[in-house]
């Protein structure tokens, strides 16, 4: 491959519409006659819902139609994929019918002339509920507490246990133990875009449209085609430029067929957009875990064995991955370790709550967590150095592919290469020494480590729910453009940019001559999406395997216009060459060497490719288009489609280290220093990269430090806005020193491994791990997220 | 995100302001810069039926010096104040409790009378003109009437404007002699509005000890109040280490703090006491 | 949230009760109770258009009075709905002879569902206590008027409230 | 109810009824088509509304457009001039401050207004600056070297 584009720094070609206010998100779509959407929604956690008087608003000015859970009958249930043995699914319907489970839940929709009007109607339809006793916390669910759901006799959605290794003997031989209940609370996604809809149905062709701010344009077609009841070929989803997802856009959501059935019953274009209230009280929850970690070492601080019981909290309904996100937990309990046994004990509830669903690490930062809260107990009752006591239990590079007692193989890696450049970078000694010297002045400096390994690349179809494959066509068209279209669709990742990175190195051309179009069913095969830090791993492999395809095509028809031996014509620098000319355009260059031309106007130009030794990809897409030159048997035309199948997933990993300050009067939290080594295999493009694990870390502050979805005893959701829930802003981070470490994964021809995630799974562990050894003089050992001054006052207050 | 339907006034003399106000006390809202009302108006919290814009009133907004007083307008943007020139000269604490509101944005159309006027129990405002013992001057149908900062402002968003009255300026005696001021706020991490804010206004006698002190807190009771027990303990005093840490523990005195879940009432008259020394401490130190 | 707190009143023990269960002082007292009907032996449709500041609404209930032992205890529950969301909020009150004055001691807990309690955890429990440091102080002064003499103006309450609303510390508890 | 506006944005003299109650934001986006223009929150807090009003970054879902009667509006369709890009646009692209976009017209206008306050800004002052919008996906850390970029290129010319 040439290497103009991958690993380099290039510039996102998606940028210019978007520092120019020139790009369309679904709300900046409009077209004419547009009804827009308002939804009433519970005001209460748990309720029947006596009668719902809409007189008022169906007599308002401008509203169209009003509809309750009477009127949707025939629209099927929100879809879960979760299959889990002995699953509890509850019927979940796009409104609600004669009871209410969470506050947010819908349970009406006005359709009006436009926002203000919907909006105010609203206001107009009065819902008369009979309270019901509410349960919020998951392990009274677990216990008995109210059953929400008639239909079962209990709130427990699954038990599972899951884990390789005699675990029981290894806690009986343990030479010592540590133990820790540990609280995940529930997050919000926040993607800046709310989510939102807009619906056309054309009545003469059948035909729906709907455009969409998902992650999973393809998957919600399928989906939101059998809701309703059309058929999928005649649903054509659209996700224009889509606002961040985070996971929470992972789904098919009520409102999204709803949006779609309005528009057939009204033959009008119909709109919602999602408000910020909305967003927190209806939108997906990510975490949501309260668990005891048990681990079992030797005196050495050699792990012998680790247990997490777990009590999941699923909220009222499954929305598509609520039941799996907790198995994922499961299966990263190994960490970066080598554990003899593990075992997880889940115990999954609903609860008068929004459903959790898949948040930015979907159950892995879960498990990385607990695993190194865990090791960092371990460290503390030995009273060894947290890298050391990791070190200790990492499996050498030799050891790869690594198999765990949760039952994963990991591909590749070398953790004490990442421990170790992140510990020079950070000056590990000299900070150890300075926080000791900082101590005998009475200054609380504290110094966090994690050791992290992600499971990447979603995955193998075999341990998805449907599919974890994705695809790619390459197309050269007539003009020696290069298309690609990908089923990866993206919110923000830049494929826009690496894809194309990808397909200008293996093609020789420049980057602007390719355009990467995506999030269209109409216009692009079938796909999964962008999740589970798999865009690139897998979407970017289908890319380069449809370009090795797309490339033997043209090879054949170059080897026959150029009348000679397959064997004798070889691909370099944009070219097909007789060899004895290859070794002549070869020389180095730095540049793409075949920018590809202009068509002249009116007409495509004749081939003209008599007598020459070589042909650029151009002039091939133009004879196979052309059609008269080409080889026997040959189909017209330039393009290859792949669907790549991965055989694992990938396992990246890295050296998170936090350094804070506590404030010993005030306990408040600042950072010194925050170091991190990440190997996500290989890069494309560092500035993305780099772009992703701030982003990430970013997040993981959020979480440790500020944010949280707190539900009050009745259910009612009282951090409702971004006043009350806190996302971190510029002041409240510091400067990130990042660096890499570079281990190819095995697991696709590109040796790319994911980073999506990266900074969600591994810096949350660092940053608790330096607030609790800043408080250690303390004898603290554990606290839980988010950790706010008010705690750590109280605990220096204490002593 | 919507408000309900009002009407819309932007009469162009404070006489105009004054008297649509007056057709309709209970309806008819003031509205200045908007950045208290309009948020609670978009979550239909606040639905008044006629709003007054006094922002087109030319003549409220102003820094100007009179005599021994500052006189500001109370369409004043946070940011003018936060950027006077003047005010950074004669009454720093000004600009620097402008400075901490909010964001650039709500600095930049925010205005003083309309966040002193809605009396936001965490607002920032408050705090300094308490501690600068502010009079704030309300006009009505029924004409002008002066108050006192600290009489000024009765409970939780409930101030001594009666229906139909109008914030028309804050007046502000000069700081003259030795003196020196301070805010320091903690910021809620997601509102950004006072967990704790106290401002400090020193005067200080020839031989360093404490003339008087003023001392505001916001964000620790319903509404923001001045510290005179704390004022009390300082005056007179050598303002060393042991006699602000001594003064400071009275900051709460009186007071029943607010929780939320963001800090406990403890923990902010804990914050209270550690940030009134830390104020006290910086004014001090900018004594000239 | 939880509130409790006690009061000290002027006034004979049977005096206060009266006045606290009597529904004329009832709709004076709650604050901004514009309508208090009878609907059965001590329950009461309402009409109650209160807040703060600019900050307001108008929420349609009920108030009900219960484990009714005069003189000495009695319980209160008023609930309300309006745009904004609803209100519930019930209390205990117990009250004691100490001397020429009552000694009235609450405990109570308060609820908020819908608009206000999503976005106004900030102000929530200071606006509880607002509204019960007036009812409270509007109680009070209710209690200690003499018999026959008129019910006390809206001028009273706000020139008391004033003063009172230092006097309740300690009300609230979490 | 409604009131007659007339306002220039980017340059454009606009005259409109509008209903008292609406939004500076929605009139832009809805009524003038600008949809750069992006609503993130309810309460005034993330800034992706943020324009220039008579040259001061303000929040347009916190403002009426009837208040802006009269006024000049830049929003971050106006920004560039003549086809070039506004040295913070240009620094955004360079250093990879926006990942989804939906922050990023706030965050351009806001720190537009920035330089024009402080041409040197430090990445404190820079951060202060930026507390009225939030971004999820950048982590800010190129953002402010996207501001510093534009400081620089500012400086230069």
């Amino acid at each position: 491959m040439n290497d103009n584009y991958v690993g380099r720094r290039v510039k996102r070609t998606e940028d210019p519409r978007l520092i120019r206010g020139l790009a369309h998100y679904v709300d900046d779509i409009s077209l004419p006659g547009t009804l827009h959407v308002a939804f009433v929604r519970s005001i209460y956690a748990h309720a029947k819902i006596n009668s719902i008087d809409t007189s008022g608003a169906q007599s308002a000015p401008g509203v169209v139609a009003v509809y309750t859970g009477q009127d949707i009958a025939k629209i099927g249930p929100v879809p879960c994929a979760g299959a889990l043995p002995g699953l509890k699914v509850p019927d979940h319907r796009v409104l609600a019918g004669n009871k209410v489970y969470f506050v947010g839940h819908p349970i009406a929709a006005v359709v009006a002339v436009d926002r203000y009007a919907a909006r105010d109607a609203v206001d107009l339809i009065l819902v008369d509920y009979e309270e019901l006793p509410v349960v919020t916390d998951v392990e009274q669910a677990a216990a008995g507490g109210p059953v929400i759901h008639d239909a079962f006799s209990d709130n427990i959605a699954y038990r599972l246990s899951s884990g390789e290794g005699d675990i029981d003997a290894a806690f009986a031989a343990a030479e010592r133990t540590v133990k820790q209940r540990i609280l995940h609370k529930r997050l919000a996604p926040i993607a800046m875009e709310p989510r939102g809809v807009l619906a056309r149905y054309f009545p003469g062709e059948e035909e729906l449209t709907l455009w969409s701010s998902t992650q999973i344009p393809h998957l919600m077609r399928t989906q939101v085609a059998l809701m309703i009841g059309m058929p999928e070929n005649k649903l054509r989803v659209i996700t224009p430029e889509v606002g961040g997802g985070f996971g929470s856009k992972l789904n098919v959501y009520a409102e999204e067929a709803l949006l779609g059935w309005i528009s057939m019953q009204l033959a009008k274009p119909v709109k919602w957009i999602e408000t910020r209230r909305e967003n927190i009280q209806a939108t997906i929850h990510g975490r949501g875990q309260v668990g005891d970690i048990e681990v079992a070492f030797k005196n050495d601080g050699t792990l012998t064995g680790l247990r997490y019981t777990v009590f999941a909290d699923l909220g009222a309904y499954h929305q598509l991955l609520t039941p799996a996100i907790p198995t994922l937990t499961g299966l990263m309990l190994s960490g970066a370790y080598k554990i003899p046994a593990i075992q997880m004990n889940i115990t999954a509830c609903f609860t008068n709550k929004m459903a959790t669903d898949a948040y930015r690490g979907a159950g892995r930062p879960e498990a990385t967590y607990v695993v190194e809260r865990g090791l960092d107990l371990v460290a503390a009752e030995l009273n060894m150095d947290a890298a050391e006591v990791r070190r200790k239990n990492f499996p050498a590079p030799s050891e790869f592919p690594f198999h765990t007692a949760t039952g994963l193989d990991y591909d590749s890696g070398n953790y004490e290469a990442a421990l170790d450049k992140a510990q020079a970078i950070a000056g590990y000694a000299e900070l150890r020494e300075q926080q000791r010297k900082a101590r005998d002045e009475g200054r609380l400096i504290g110094i966090g480590i994690s050791t992290y390994v992600e499971i990447c690349a979603l995955g193998p179809s075999q341990a998805m729910p449907a599919g974890g494959w994705e695809s790619a066509t390459v197309r050269i068209e007539p003009t020696g453009k290069v298309t690609i279209l990908t089923g990866a669709s993206p919110h923000g990742q830049g494929q826009e940019t690496s894809f194309a990175q990808i397909a200008a190195d293996e093609l020789g051309v420049h980057i602007n001559d390719v355009t990467v179009i995506h999030g269209d069913t109409g216009v692009v095969q079938y796909g999964i999406g962008t999740f589970g830090s798999r865009a690139t791993a897998v979407g970017g492999t289908a890319v380069f395997i449809a370009i090795q395809k797309l490339k033997e095509k043209a090879h054949k028809i170059a080897t026959h216009i150029l009348q000679a031996d397959a064997s004798r014509v070889a691909f370099e620098g944009g070219k097909f060459s007789r060899q004895a000319a290859a070794a002549a355009s070869a020389a180095g260059t730095s540049e793409p060497v075949v920018p590809v031309a202009e068509a002249p106007a009116g007409a495509l130009p004749e081939p003209e490719t008599e007598g020459k030794s070589s042909l650029t990809l151009q002039e091939i897409a133009l004879e196979a288009h052309i059609a008269k030159n080409l080889p026997p048997d040959t189909e017209p035309g330039l393009s290859a489609t792949y669907f790549f199948e991965p055989k694992n997933f990938t396992f990246p990993f890295g050296t998170h280290i936090a350094v804070v300050e506590v404030d010993r009067e005030t306990g408040d939290i600042k950072f010194l220093r925050y170091v991190a080594v990440d190997d996500c295999g290989r890069v494309i493009n560092p500035m993305l990269v780099d772009g992703q694990v701030h982003g990430g870390i970013v997040q993981s502050i959020g979480q440790a430090m500020y944010e949280e979805v707190v539900y009050d005893e009745q259910g009612q959701l009282i951090t409702g806005t971004l006043m009350d829930y806190a996302v971190p802003r510029a002041s409240h981070v510091p400067n990130f020193e990042l660096d890499r470490t570079e281990t190819p994964t095995p697991v696709n021809p590109l040796g790319v491994k994911g980073v999506g995630e990266a900074g969600t799974i591994g810096a949350t562990p660092a940053i608790v791990g330096a607030i609790v050894d800043a408080l250690a003089p303390f004898g603290v050992r554990h606290l839980d997220m988010p950790i706010k001054p008010e705690n750590v006052w109280r605990i220096i207050k204490g002593h | 995100m919507i408000p309900t339907q009002f009407d819309y006034k932007a009469p162009t003399t404070l006489e105009e302001a004054v008297a649509l106000l007056a057709s309709d006390l209970d309806g008819a809202k003031v509205l200045a810069g908007g950045h208290s009302l309009i948020p609670a108006m978009k979550l239909r919290l606040a639905q008044p039926q006629l709003l007054v814009d006094i922002a087109r009133i030319k003549s409220l907004s102003y820094i100007r010096e009179a005599g021994d007083q500052i006189l500001i307008g109370a369409t004043t943007t946070h940011y003018q104040l936060e950027s006077s020139d003047l005010l950074k000269t004669i009454c720093p604490l000004l600009p620097a409790c402008a400075a901490s509101i909010g964001d650039v944005q709500v600095r930049n159309k925010g205005t003083i009378g309309g966040s002193i006027a809605h009396s936001d129990p965490a607002g920032d405002w408050p705090a300094a003109i308490l501690a600068l013992d502010a009079e704030l001057v309300l006009v009505g149908t029924s004409g002008e009437r002066t108050v006192k900062a600290e009489n000024f402002f009765v409970d939780l968003l409930t101030t001594d404007l009666q229906p139909g009255e109008i914030l028309r300026e804050i007046r502000i005696t000069k700081p003259s002699g030795r003196f020196g001021q301070a805010y320091q706020k903690v910021p809620h991490p997601a509102s950004g509005f006072a967990v704790v804010g106290v401002a400090v206004h020193l005067v200080l006698n020839d031989d360093g000890s404490c003339k008087s002190a003023g001392i505001g807190v916001t964000g620790v009771d319903v509404k923001a109040y001045r510290a005179k027990a704390v004022e009390a303990a300082l005056a007179g005093s050598n303002l060393d280490d042991s006699a602000v840490t001594t003064a400071v523990t009275h900051v709460c005195d009186g007071i029943d703090p607010n929780s939320d879940l963001y800090a406990s009432g403890d923990y902010r008259c804990h914050l209270a006491q550690v940030h009134t020394r830390r104020a006290i401490q910086a004014a001090k130190a900018r004594v000239k | 949230m939880k509130l409790e707190g006690t009061h000290q009143l002027e006034a004979a023990r049977e005096r206060v009760y009266q006045s606290l269960v009597n529904p004329e002082v009832l709709q004076r007292c709650i604050p901004g109770c514009e309508r208090l009907e009878r609907t059965g032996e001590n329950t009461f449709a309402a009409t109650i258009r209160t807040g703060v500041g600019s900050i307001k609404g108008v929420f349609e209930g009920k108030v009900q009075l219960e484990n009714l032992r005069e003189p000495e205890h009695f319980r209160i529950v008023v609930e309300g709905k309006g745009a904004p969301g609803f209100l519930k909020g019930s209390g205990d009150l117990d009250l004691a002879q100490e001397e020429n004055t009552t000694k009235v001691t609450y405990s109570g807990d308060v609820q908020v569902g819908g608009t206000i309690a999503s976005v106004g955890q900030r102000m929530i429990q200071g606006a509880a206590k607002m509204m019960a440091t007036q009812f409270f102080t509007c109680l009070g002064a209710e209690a200690e008027t003499e018999v026959g003499e008129p019910p006390p103006q809206h001028g009273f309450f706000r020139t008391a409230l004033r003063w009172f609303s230092g006097w309740i510390k300690g009300l609230f508890k979490k | 109810m409604k009131k007659a506006i007339n306002l220039s944005v980017n340059g454009v003299s606009h005259t409109d009824e509008v209903e008292p109650r609406m939004l500076l934001v929605h009139y832009l986006r809805d009524v003038l088509d600008l949809t750069g223009t992006h609503v993130g929150c309810e309460t005034s807090l993330c800034g992706a509304c943020t324009v220039m009003l008579d040259g001061q970054a303000v929040k347009s879902c916190t403002v009426f457009a009837v208040q802006a009667d009269g006024s000049q509006v830049t929003t971050i369709e106006g920004l560039a001039k003549n086809g070039e890009l506004h040295p913070v646009q240009e620094g955004f692209w360079e250093k990879h401050g926006l990942q989804c976009g939906y922050c990023t017209p706030g965050m351009i206008v806001t720190a537009a207004q920035l330089l024009n306050r402080n041409a040197t800004p430090s990445r404190e002052d820079i951060c202060h600056g930026l507390e009225g919008n939030l971004c999820r996906c950048t982590g800010y850390q190129h953002i402010i070297e996207a501001i510093e970029y534009a400081a620089q290129k500012a400086g230069q010319s």
